[in-house]
């Protein structure tokens, strides 16, 4: 483990800890636009973290330990999550530590911690909210397992880094297999992150909401971490839809010229993803919850069939 | 070897044949027969036939302890078991016709199946029989089935009993005609047995009709699976 | 000899004794202690066996081998503990009013009287006194069957006199048979019943001659080890008798018979070298494996349920027997002996639950465990272990056996396997029925005499985990005469 | 005194323990003696034997003959690197349960305390027995005796016709299983008639016996692991046993099966048909995708935990199956792989199972209460049980960086090599098996979820609740240990890895597969560290360095105060715990999803009901597809045998009379 290698880790952690609100402005700006509304200032994400960690937190009665604790635990894990995935450098430290399947376990741990918040208070909304977060999980995660296995077979590894290599070293050969997997990928992330045919993150409507049901009895810091979680996770997976489809740009090494042109094209493609990410969203209506298990099935399927695609047409036999 | 011996060997061995033509005669007859107590006289008459046949075969062989066999069988069978049958009917006033599970004529027909079995089984046996007497063990056989069918086929305790005792005399058949009686300690054995299960079947009949009020075994058909 | 003499006379003693005074108060204690000198008798005996070998007694009328060396030990012990299980029981009977003084005079008296017949026919060197002894311990235990006078034990009494009866009969014309084909042999007709000479001789005996003798054997004394299709009498006597009767019937009287039938067995292959025998032993045994199975899922009278029990490990055994070879034949003694070891101490436990319960009826039996935990639990492992549960002695034999049949005959083990698995699934529910749950039982009057149950039941555990090496030899050289 | 051999301690060990029970009977009444002295003493005798196994692993395989057993056959026992790795499992897993046990007992219970330690200490002799036996005959006295003993705690509670019922059902499947086990040793004794391991290992009879052979294992000791479609057992067994009991049961009984499967299949019949490890994969497939669903819709805590115990035995199963594939086609390296999974699995589920069942029992112990639907809230009352539950509710929802994330992460990652199959089918067909991992997986968490959330979280269900009180010293510190043993386990694999090696050369004759090389302690890595690594030190630390930079951040800079306050809940007035979940709401959309897999009878209450209630029973199909129909079977056998014995002595003498001519006639002809 290089000198290097510890730079473009922390650079990249701190990149990620500063511009994940950004990106969550960044879409809001591009859904108003196409939704012909007058968009709140880009850093109004920042603007609302600030205030809430000033704010005083009502604690619930019966709120346990786990409660409190949580959102630093949530917080921790996808700040790791994002730290991990090689958005600039595929040359990291903690790389080696934790492989795909590893990442997937941290989303998992994360969900989990979550889910048990929303439980704790005992409220109606709490655990209906947490119900529905582990389904929607329990359906996401093997898809997104089966994505990063397709894209595993095809570099023989599955740890991160390497399969990035992998993909950006290997020019332009067209994989039918990533096809299936990308679309798995963009469906399981609208979920993963609350976006609109399966959740609404603005809203608070009670049949529909998922991700706000869960968190509505946190407020001040707690609630600032668990949001800027939130975005983070939608930085992580928006930085490694990029890093897995489209890989181009990210260096192998971590000099600092290689890691400047990474960066450029980074926020480049991330720019470019927050606005497909907002596009989908205005075209989309919001889906029945009983729909969301089919169309998570429907990602599951579309991994798998990636996997088969990939085994029949790809390999060597 | 004199030939008196073998004279008389020869008469014997007739002497026993008609003997056992005799039994079974008495056994179709007992199979056939309807009031009892002339069933309890058929079975005296039986007794009696082993009796002489037994007789016959101890003088033909000169052998001293069939006599006392002989003797054996005319007290308990010719003049115990009879008398002791005689008055537990008296005592017990048994209905004096025989109930039959099933019609006499069947009866017959299937007795005379039996004897053809008996006959074919025994026919090895018989062929290589050194004795003067040669389907003996065939007709032994052939009593013991039939009383056997006539167990089965009387539906009252009393001819049961008397089918049963039948048996023994089959067997009795057998053992002092085929083979030159058994040796006497078995002998003996066997007639005490005899006596002892007569006494118990005595003691059974009171008891039966103390708890059933009649000696029909129709009656004793509770224990069974359901 | 003299042990020999004293392990046929003590038994006859005790009887006539008995037979005078077994009304008295003081008889248990003469029954128990006529048992134990018997016992003691055996002991020495044994003994003697083991140190001089094979003895021969009264000009060769008796005699004592490794085949029935153990039997007769066997029979003593289990005769002893019955005695000692008896003496409290039949005190409760008395109490309850189901027996008068009388009644237990002849119980104690005929009880001895059962005891000696099963061990003349044990000891026995002469075919015909092994008959004349069968039938004996028939008529014995016909009026120990009846000995409540109830219907019930009548119509039992009845089926059972007149079946054994009959069937033995045809076991009387079997050895006729032999005797007449001995005959055929032996210029000098004296010994033509003795077993030994007739061992002696067995090659030069006519074959179809015994083959028929066989079959009027099996049908015989089969139908007093209560082979299928002749086993009716069995379960409705061990139903309505006294409980140490039916401990004697199935833990002895069984075994007796089915060892009359081995001996016989022996001289047939002799004669006819071929597996005529063993063949029909097989299909009788196979058929009593199966069928019984089968009725206990649906018994009601717990005595009954075992009754049935036991005609299925007789079929078990003969099957062993059937299949021959030294493995196998091994089993079968063993198995003989553990099954009437834990056969009779489960009646033991059995006749107290009845008596706790006022009731053979198994649906109003519960709950033993918490009201008397001894009955209990001594119902419960006995069960578990004439189930075929490890480590008692009864899994033993049936690894044997099951391992034998594996190997010689494949076809057969998949029946016995289905049998054996019916058996544990229908009677094993009930037993569990009956020792757990909330109690139904009242206290018994007097402390019941449980060293016989648990003494039985540790026999077996041992044999189950380490059979003694003179046992085993026994066994050996037993099973090679058998073949 | 001459030096005793390891194989010798580890036989005393077990003996100790057969003593204690012993002492418990003589004991009977001194509670406090049987509950403060013998169980602790059982549990260090557990750490012993545990430290002995270890050391067998890594030293020489050892035999012993004892002097009992059959005449022709005497006991033979036998240390290699299987049974040691097993004793292991057995002795560090029934530690922390033994000392638990010690703290559990009431005195109300003491009546049938010295029966209880006999039962129990008893189970564990006789599961060590069965680990150490080397001939047919031994382990099937222990194997017979294990279930025994396991019956009889089972039914401890015998009072109430359930839990006979459930014993029943137990014993007899258990019986039937040994039945098939006798069988397929028989088989493998074959014609030689010699039971030894050592004579089975020289079976080499045709393909057909021994593919049945190995069928007959797969029935026999599946039925005692719970592998469909013989597991309707263990959710009957386990919710009626003793909590310890069910502890005991579910996180060694069922590894003692896999065990068996393993020393048959591999050791003894060595496998090479690749097919057995399909129907493997097959088998282990349905038992966990049936065993999780299940699992999530149930309402009974221990018969959620049971039926997750299905679905992790399913899951070993697989494991076993994808070894004995990749070692068909020789691929010896990748099936080490698969096989070091599996081991580490059953470590695993040992320690996380038997800790969660040890949880429930405290609960049960606090509030008499086994219903989800009656519980809630109780980390306020016993934190201690809570916070222990939750890190067993972690791993065994399989989480980063506890150790039922390990042994599933080492199973996919075997999964990714079998695209390398040389098999036109399988290379395609294996690979989807990962996907179905996958999602049994996650199916595990949203089940560990919902039994953690319902019963510990939230408001409380029932008043009494309130009066709930924390597990006793010694069961906090058995439930310390199981916890303690779950993340040592999560955090660093690489020394039990290594340690597996001596296993992995005995059954598949090839180690070394892991890059646990000492000077690389850090990293758990297949073959090299490019192919996939995973550092749970590194990650454990990631997450706590961050937790804790957050936390000291927060607090350094917003120290703002926490002010309590009636839930908001988008400002409903009144909050009851009656608003909350229920676990059926909660299992819901499992039961939409999975509607095929449930035989179930709802009853909706109608919107006029004056009272409405609504039912909703989830049955297990396989009742109505295996069970009943054979039990109508002997009913009718019963029917026909019956009709024999009508009570009519005429009959009875035709029965002989018949049977005479017959034979008579057949002899003749």
């Amino acid at each position: 483990m290089n000198f290097y290698a510890l730079i473009a880790q922390l650079i990249e952690l701190v990149a990620a800890l500063l511009l994940a609100p950004l990106l969550v402005g960044w879409v809001n700006q591009c859904r108003a636009w196409l939704q012909n509304r007058t968009a709140p200032p880009l850093l109004q994400t920042y603007f609302t973290l600030h205030k809430l960690f000033r704010k005083e937190v009502l604690l619930a009665h019966n709120a346990s330990p786990l409660f409190r604790a949580a959102p630093y635990a949530i917080f921790a894990c996808m700040a790791l999550a994002s730290a991990i995935v090689p958005t600039l450098s595929t040359n990291l430290i903690l790389a080696p530590a934790a492989d795909a399947i590893a990442f997937v376990g941290l989303f998992a741990l994360a969900r989990v911690f979550i889910a048990l918040a929303g439980m704790d208070v005992g409220t109606s909304f709490g655990s209906l909210g947490s119900r529905r977060e582990m389904l929607i999980g329990f359906l996401a995660e093997p898809a997104l397992l089966m994505v990063f296995f397709t894209a595993s077979l095809i570099s023989h590894s599955t740890s991160l880094s390497s399969i990035v290599q992998t993909l950006t070293r290997t020019d332009l050969i067209i994989y039918p297999s990533l096809a299936f997997a990308g679309t798995a990928f963009t469906m399981v992330s609208l979920a993963e992150n609350a976006r609109v045919p399966v959740d609404n993150p603005t809203t608070h409507l009670e049949l529909t909401m998922i991700h706000e049901a869960m968190i509505l009895e946190y407020s001040g810091r707690h609630l600032a971490l668990i949001e800027w979680a939130a975005s983070l996770k939608l930085f992580a997976y928006s930085c490694l839809g990029i890093a897995l489809f489209v890989p181009f740009g990210i260096s192998a090494t971590a000099l600092p010229t290689d890691l400047l042109l990474a960066a450029s094209c980074m926020l480049i493609k991330l720019a470019i993803g927050g606005f497909v990410l907002a596009l989908i969203e205005t075209l989309s209506a919001k889906m029945r919850i009983f729909r969301a298990p089919e169309f998570l099935g429907t990602a599951f399927l579309l991994a798998v069939l990636a996997m088969l695609v990939h085994l029949l047409l790809e390999t060597g036999r | 070897m004199t030939p008196a011996i073998i004279l008389s060997d020869a008469l014997g061995g007739q002497l026993i044949n008609l003997c056992a033509a005799i039994m079974l005669l008495l056994g179709f007859a007992m199979l056939a027969q309807r009031r009892i107590l002339s069933l309890i006289n058929l079975f005296m008459l039986q007794g009696a036939v082993l009796f002489t046949s037994t007789v016959i075969v101890a003088y033909t062989t000169h052998q001293s302890h069939l006599y006392w066999s002989a003797g054996l069988t005319l007290s308990l069978k010719v003049i115990a078991l009879p008398y002791i049958l005689h008055r537990l009917i008296r005592k017990l006033s048994v209905k004096w016709d025989v109930e039959t599970i099933l019609n006499i004529p069947t009866t017959m027909l299937v007795g005379i199946a039996l004897v053809v079995v008996a006959f074919n089984v025994a026919q090895p046996i018989s062929q290589l029989s050194g004795t003067i007497m040669r389907a003996t063990i065939g007709i032994a056989l052939a009593c013991v089935l039939l009383s056997f069918l006539m167990m089965i086929t009387r539906s009252k305790a009393v001819p049961q009993v008397i089918a049963f005792l039948a048996m023994e005399n089959g067997l009795f058949f057998a053992a002092t005609s085929a083979t030159y009686g058994m040796p006497m300690v078995v002998e003996l054995g066997i007639a005490l047995d005899v006596m002892v299960g007569m006494v118990i079947f005595g003691v059974f009949f009171f008891q039966i009709r103390q708890q059933f009020d009649s000696l029909d075994i129709r009656h004793m058909e509770r224990i069974k699976e359901e | 000899m003299s042990e020999l003499v004293l392990v046929l006379a003590i038994p006859l003693i005790t009887s006539a004794v008995l037979a005078l005074a077994g009304h008295r108060q003081y008889a248990a204690n003469i029954n128990i202690a006529g048992s134990l000198l018997t016992l003691l008798a055996a002991a020495l005996l044994t003994v003697r066996v083991i140190s001089d070998g094979p003895l021969n007694a009264l000009e060769e009328q008796f005699f004592v081998d490794p085949l029935n060396v153990f039997l007769i030990a066997l029979t003593a012990l289990v005769g002893f503990t019955t005695s000692v299980f008896s003496r409290p029981y039949m005190r409760i009977e008395h109490d309850h009013g189901k027996l008068s003084s009388g009644r237990l005079r002849l119980y104690h008296s005929m009880f001895q009287m059962f005891m000696c017949t099963m061990l003349v026919a044990l000891s026995t060197n002469n075919i015909g006194i092994l008959w004349v002894a069968m039938e004996a311990a028939t008529l014995a235990t016909v009026l120990l069957v009846a000995l409540y006078r109830t219907p019930e034990s009548l119509e039992a009494a009845w089926k059972y006199f007149i079946l054994c009866g009959v069937g033995i009969a045809q076991a009387l014309f079997g050895t006729i048979l032999i005797y007449f084909a001995a005959e055929q042999v032996f210029v000098h007709e004296e010994g033509a019943m003795l077993w030994t000479h007739l061992y002696a001789y067995r090659t030069e005996l006519e074959p179809t001659i015994l083959s028929l003798a066989f079959v009027f054997m099996i049908v015989g004394y089969g139908t007093k080890t209560g082979l299928v299709p002749l086993h009716n009498w069995l379960p409705d006597a061990h139903a309505e008798g006294p409980t140490p009767v039916s401990a004697v019937l199935s833990g002895l009287l069984l075994n007796v018979a089915l060892y009359a039938i081995i001996r016989c067995k022996v001289l047939v292959d002799g004669a006819l070298n071929t597996h005529f025998a063993g063949n029909l032993m097989m299909g009788f045994g196979l058929l009593t494996v199966v069928v019984p199975s089968f009725y206990l899922s649906r018994q009601r009278d717990v005595k009954r349920l075992f009754g049935f029990s036991s005609i299925e490990h007789m079929g078990l055994v003969t099957f062993a027997f059937g299949m021959g070879g030294g493995v196998a034949s091994f089993a079968g003694l063993l198995h003989m002996t553990v099954h009437s070891l834990t056969k009779s101490a489960i009646f033991f436990a059995v006749g107290h639950a009845a008596q706790m319960a006022g009731t053979q009826v198994i649906d109003e039996i519960k709950g033993l465990i918490r009201r008397s935990p001894t009955i209990g639990w001594g119902l419960m492992l006995g069960s578990l272990a004439i189930l075929g549960m490890p480590p008692f002695g009864v899994f033993t034999s049936e690894f044997m056996i099951l391992t034998t049949a594996i190997k010689h005959y494949p076809w057969a083990t998949p029946v016995l396997l289905i049998a054996l698995g019916v058996a544990f699934a229908s009677m094993f529910g009930k037993v569990q029925n009956m020792a757990f749950g909330e109690p139904t039982v009242k206290p018994l009057a007097h402390n019941p005499a449980l060293l016989p149950v648990f003494l039985h039941l540790g026999l077996v555990l041992i044999l189950g985990l380490w059979i003694p090496p003179y046992l085993s030899e026994w066994f050996r050289q037993a099973a090679r005469m058998v073949g | 005194m001459s030096r005793l051999a390891l194989i010798d301690w580890v036989l005393i060990t077990a003996l100790i323990w057969l003593a204690l029970g012993i002492a418990g009977v003589f004991l009977a009444h001194r509670f406090t003696v049987i509950s403060r002295v013998l169980f602790p003493l059982g549990a260090i005798n557990s750490l012993v034997l545990g430290i002995l196994a270890l050391v067998g692993l890594l030293s020489e395989t050892q035999e012993l003959i004892l002097p009992i057993g059959l005449p022709g056959l005497p006991f033979h026992l036998r240390l290699d690197a299987l049974s040691s790795f097993f004793l292991f499992l057995l002795g560090a897993t029934s530690a922390g349960i033994s000392i638990y046990a010690a703290g559990y007992f009431r005195k109300s219970q003491s009546a049938v305390l010295g029966l209880q330690c006999l039962l129990y200490h008893a189970f564990l002799t006789s599961m060590s027995f069965v680990l150490l036996a080397n001939d047919g005959y031994a382990f099937m006295v222990a194997w017979e005796t294990m279930a025994l003993s396991s019956f009889f705690l089972v039914t401890a509670e015998h009072r109430h016709p359930e839990i006979r019922r459930a014993g029943y059902l137990y014993l007899l499947i258990a019986h039937i299983g040994s039945v098939a086990i006798l069988l397929s040793f028989g088989l493998m004794a074959g014609s030689t008639g010699d039971y030894t391991f050592d004579a089975m290992r020289q079976f080499a009879d045709g393909a057909f016996w021994r593919t049945t052979a190995f069928l007959l294992a797969l029935v026999g000791f599946g039925a005692k692991a719970g592998i469909l479609p013989l597991h309707v057992w263990l959710p009957e067994a386990h919710p009626a046993a003793p909590s310890p009991v069910s502890a005991m049961m579910s996180g060694v009984m069922l590894k003692t099966a896999i065990y068996g499967l393993l020393r048959v299949g591999f050791d003894l019949l060595h496998a090479h048909t690749w097919w057995w490890g399909l129907l493997l994969l097959l088998v282990g497939l349905a038992t966990a995708l049936f065993g999780v669903v299940f699992s999530a819709v149930q309402t009974d805590m221990k018969r959620l935990l049971a039926y997750s115990s299905i679905e992790n035995i399913g899951l070993i199963t697989l494991g076993m199956g994808l070894t004995l594939i990749f070692r068909a086609f020789g691929m010896t390296g990748f099936a080490s792989l698969a096989l070091t999974a599996t081991l580490y699995h059953c470590l695993n589920h040992a320690f996380f199972k038997s800790l969660l069942f040890l949880s429930t029992g405290s609960v049960l112990h606090a509030t008499g209460e086994r219903n989800l639907g009656k519980l809630g809230g109780l980390i306020h009352q016993m934190p201690w049980v809570a916070w222990l539950a939750l890190i067993g509710v972690l791993a065994s929802a399989g989480l980063p960086p506890l150790n039922g994330f390990v042994s599933e992460w080492l199973l996919l990652q075997s999964f990714l090599f079998t695209p390398e199959v040389p098999h036109g089918y399988l290379n395609m067909l294996l690979p989807v098996f990962a996907a179905a991992i996958a999602l049994i997986a996650a199916l595990a968490g949203f089940t560990m979820v919902k039994f953690f959330g319902v019963v510990f979280l939230g408001q409380p269900r029932e008043e009494k609740l309130a009066q709930a009180h924390d597990a006793s010293r010694l069961s906090r510190l058995g439930l310390l240990w199981l916890a303690a043993g779950c993340v040592l386990l999560g955090l660093m694999p690489n020394v039990i890895v290594s340690l597996l090696d001596p296993v992995m050369q005995l059954l598949i004759g090839f180690g070394r597969q892991l890059d646990a090389r000492p000077e690389n302690w850090l990293f758990l890595a297949p073959f090299y560290e490019e192919r996939a690594s995973y550092s749970p030190i590194i990650f454990f630390c990631g997450i706590v360095a961050m937790t804790l930079v957050s936390w000291l951040a927060v607090r350094r800079y917003f120290h703002s105060r926490a002010k309590r306050v009636p839930p908001w809940d988008c400002g409903f007035p009144l909050q009851t715990g009656r608003m909350q979940d229920t676990s059926e709401g909660y299992s819901q959309p499992i039961r939409r999803i999975f509607s095929p897999f449930f035989k179930r009878t709802r009853q909706h209450p109608s919107p006029f009901d004056a009272q409405p209630r609504y039912l909703s029973i989830v049955e297990d199909p396989f009742w109505y597809w295996l069970y009943l129909p054979v039990a109508w079977i002997v009913e009718q056998g019963t029917r026909v045998v019956d009709f024999l014995q009508r009570g009519r002595i005429a009959i009875y003498l035709l029965y002989s009379f018949a049977t005479l001519i017959t034979l008579l006639v057949l002899t003749r002809g």
